[in-house]
């Protein structure tokens, strides 16, 4: 029974360094040099260099797309949270007969390819002038994003008890007024972590990044693929431009994580 | 302060029509409970009047003017919820104040009332508490603190116990009544347990399938059902019903006796029967006796002590003067 | 075929002690009610029993052999829970046929069984039905029906009856000491509820934060509480307890008196007091009376029709041979 | 009041067509000739031509990537389906203090953007032998998957009612009885529809479809994405070859549509 225990243990420990070993081999990557990050077997110990990351700056301006990612996810789920509290909060607190139908179709557009509108979305941006601009991908971001924050929002408002809601019409005047009073702060974990959801989403993102910007409005995912272009694979200075895309996501989940499990779990479990 | 007039009240939600029409006064100062099974329209009447549901048909007065159309806001009615409906993300001091905040009364005077309603219903010492800290009786209090310090027209109580155990029902049941006897603001309060409608009103309205069955004092309830629906729902021990010859001595279709107006005998009686189970309450024994062509059996109220075995023959015999007779609609034959 | 011994049985979750120790027997045939408020600790003690809880400590028995670490469905034992747990996704036949299923009993047999059952409970007609198209009290039905089948060594029931209505819940009561008289299978029934306990026990446990506080029949119980604990919980209403000089004037620290055992007079008696609230049940009257020096009123029942209004000054008497004497520790004194 | 209602579903319908336009553009578009395809303002009116599916045919083999598509988002799906199964069941039914935490960490493996791991990944499956091959793309998109398979089917079986399981208990003896006779039957639909939204997932993925596969083993989108090359974009047949891309994954959503409304809404509404 307790050696059981101690194997059951060791083999946990094991996963979990198999699964954060590609996380370790990159940034270890990032600080060898060239010739050594290509070696087969990996060495473990060598003696690290910033060199690439001086490399990657220079060449191209990391401020600059760090700046458009940081831009382009914060105003896209602002929009996108903007618009999905008030439909959240009709879908759980009016719902009628098509509510659930309504529901699943607004998820049902997720599952369509992107492919498969990248020709008409091109043309129209193209046409419209959004093209390499914040503002076109802020709003396809928004509109990518919309089900999903729709979703997660609709699932937590369900929880709230709707008689605290009606204990709030018999008291205060006016929809705003509950909204302020009552629903906000009710519901300001959870608007906070789907909040985080949608900004982790949009930097990830490459497909739309990549077809719709070239330079001015282009995101950290497209800085990484220049690095990845066919005239010759550089691997330890794609894994520092890597190490550096991911940087400013995996701090902000690394602060925000309390907030994010008690907003997440808060509808789910308690 | 509060008289409430229903005049005509009908609620269909979509095709289905629920209550179909209601005519009802609850003068000023009664405390008047609306009284019935699942689905008999108790709540859906209670919504109606504090506008969270909208009537379909119909006026609702209070003092005489038409608020048929205000907002629930508007009507200066109080009402405490069957869940409590506290507001988690705000303190016991801050859930009570909040319709005041609302009301926009400058804060020293909310601190004040606050205060005071505190002190009323024992919650001094929680003022600071999140409601998610409170036992359910400290919570229903808060639920009736945030309701008194607004002096509302009347209280509406939607099931307001039917979440506490059995001993705090009974206590809250008392504080609640001492309110009223209190404040003397009229109280309309919903509940489907008949224990709790005997007790608590000077008034019991009847409902079952959206139609007012019967509106009485409690007394006039237990003592003169008018037909077969309230005789069986008030009281407890339900009442005995015998159809068939029994009844035909009677010239009626059923004939109804409480189980406390059956004298038992073990040599002779009107009715013969076997007895059942039983019940030993301590300071009743309630006996099920199969009487001989009858479906149910009939319960029978005996004092504490008595000894009867599954088994035994028995004799029964109602008080004469205390036999309900029902026609064949099930209404009552005076 | 089934008697059931607890010996020092104690459990724990994690580093919290629910039950100290317990020792119980519970003799074959027994309809045995473990009552105690939430949080006593009673449906922790039934899944001991069951299986579905590991024992911490101690053993069980059952007939002489040691069970305590026997998988649940090897104890042969058959529970029926309080959310009635059916199987949603199988008709009634199904639900009830299932532990014979599972028992590898052939086809035509099971079929057989469960038509017997289903006769037994008025169940043929919905045999083809799912769960969701059942009332709650068919429901319950149905659960019972899936123990029955078993012919198990013993019946547990978890508060079976605490998701029906009122008038449901005394049916469902009735028909469950019914059956107890067909089968005579030991039963062992779980409720917080003391009037359920009371009607329905052979013996009853009064269980207080995971401990035993009395072990005895509903009369026993009631006329002779070990501690305040249960002279308090067993009764309804509640028993009027008394301290300071009118507890000493016993020798006691607290003295117990039941409503029903105290007279009310006008004119003349050992305690004097206001009316205060009344309870007007129609069979009965509860009147609550502020007595001098004692801090909450006194619960006096009179007869139906006794009329005293809110502060009218009345004089009480206990009945002598009814009084219950408390030392210090709330034991009693006999 | 009566003509505002008109007003709303007036506009309710051209919102629902705008969504809808670019669909219809792109099957519009693979139905003319590449000259009609690029004209501005487009054409509505044209003779159809199949022409462009031919060439799409005929070009690349489409029936190869179509079966790579299937092959892999089913196969990818079962595994991940068999591993989320036993994980969600014991995070529903026997939960520790850590579950909470535990499945916030499982989810929050989605926020790291795949740029970050794509050189290790892929080196690893150079290693290994896996580029271009079934395997390979199965073992990732298993792996990819399992957090949001199992959030689901997690948020699922919590719903079902542990009396039921210990009514169970008590009736049939060892796990796998309970979960033939019990758990599998209550929670078909919910694994069912879990499982196309896993199919639909993978069929739109590209990131690493298009890194770790040539042609061997690759799907759908790196067919798409071989009309979209530098060397010149054909609408037409761009257009043409989205259509089919997408067509399957359509008529199996289409298909399945009542099944997936009942799995995906019987947790969360009823």
């Amino acid at each position: 029974m307790k050696s059981n225990r101690v194997l059951l243990s060791i083999l946990g420990w094991v996963i979990g360094f198999i699964i954060f070993f590609p996380i370790l081999w990159m940034v270890m990557a990032s600080l060898k040099t060239e010739i050594e990050a290509v070696a087969t077997p990996p060495s473990f110990f060598f003696t690290p260099t910033l060199e690439n990351y001086f490399v990657v700056q220079s060449r191209s301006d990391y401020l600059n797309y760090a700046w458009n990612s940081i831009v382009i996810s914060v105003f896209a789920t602002l929009l996108a949270i903007l618009i999905a509290v008030p439909a959240s909060y009709s879908f759980a607190f009016r719902p009628t007969k098509r509510t659930q139908f309504k529901l699943v179709w607004i998820l049902s557009t997720k599952m369509m390819p992107p492919v498969g509108v990248l020709i008409p979305m091109y043309l129209f941006y193209k046409n419209m002038g959004l093209l390499d601009t914040h503002l076109g991908l802020i709003l396809i971001y928004t509109l990518i994003n919309l089900p999903i924050v729709i979703w997660v929002l609709y699932t937590y408002f369900k929880d709230i008890p709707q008689e605290i809601l009606e204990a709030a019409q018999m008291e205060c005047d006016g929809l705003l007024n509950i909204f302020l009073y009552i629903l906000l702060p009710l519901s300001k974990s959870a608007i906070f972590s789907t909040s985080l959801l949608s900004i982790v989403l949009i930097w990830n993102e490459s497909f739309w990044s990549l077809n719709l910007t070239a330079f001015e409005a282009a995101p950290l995912t497209t800085f990484i693929s220049s690095y990845s272009s066919p005239e010759g694979l550089f691997w330890a200075k794609l894994s520092a431009a890597s190490t550096l895309a991911i940087l400013p996501i995996m701090f902000l989940g690394w602060v925000t994580q309390k907030q994010m499990v008690k907003g997440l779990t808060l509808g789910a479990v308690k | 302060m509060g008289s409430i007039n229903l005049v005509g009240v009908s609620k269909s939600f979509g095709d289905v029509l629920v209550i179909p029409s209601v005519d009802l006064e609850v003068n000023e100062g009664e405390f008047v409970v609306f009284v019935g099974p699942s689905g008999s329209g108790k709540s859906t009447l209670l919504r109606l009047i504090a506008g969270l549901e909208e009537v379909s048909k119909g006026r609702i007065e209070f003092n005489g003017q038409d608020m048929t159309n205000l907002a629930p806001a508007k009507r200066g009615l109080a009402m405490v919820f069957q869940s409590y409906a506290l507001y988690p993300h705000m303190s016991v001091r801050e859930n009570i104040g909040f319709p005041l905040k609302m009301a926009g009364m400058p804060k020293s005077e909310i601190a004040a009332k606050v205060q005071e309603a505190a002190k009323i219903l024992n919650l001094s010492e929680y003022l600071e508490r999140k409601p998610r800290q409170l036992s359910g009786g400290q919570r229903q209090r808060v639920a009736i603190g945030r309701a008194i310090v607004r002096q509302p027209k009347a209280f509406l109580f939607d099931e307001p116990l039917s979440n506490l155990d059995a001993a705090l029902r009974i206590n809250m049941r008392l504080e609640i009544m001492e309110l009223h006897q209190q404040l003397k603001t009229t109280m309309i309060y919903v509940t489907h347990d008949q224990v709790e409608a005997m007790t608590m009103a000077d008034k019991i309205v009847v409902l079952d399938h959206g139609n007012i069955e019967q509106v009485g004092s409690p007394l006039e309830l237990y003592r003169a059902p008018d037909n077969l629906f309230v005789a069986g729902f008030i009281g407890a021990p339900k009442m005995n019903f015998l159809t068939g010859g029994e009844a035909s001595r009677y010239n009626a279709t059923t004939i109804g006796v409480r189980p406390e107006h059956v004298q038992i005998s073990t040599s002779s009686g009107l009715w013969t029967g076997k007895v059942g189970v039983s019940e030993h309450l301590g300071s009743d024994t309630f006996l099920h006796v199969n009487v001989e062509g009858q479906q149910s059996p009939l319960t029978v109220r005996a004092d504490g002590e008595v000894q009867l075995n599954y088994g035994d023959t028995v004799y029964l015999s109602p008080e004469e003067d205390k036999v309900h007779k029902f026609d064949n609609d099930g209404k009552a034959i005076r």
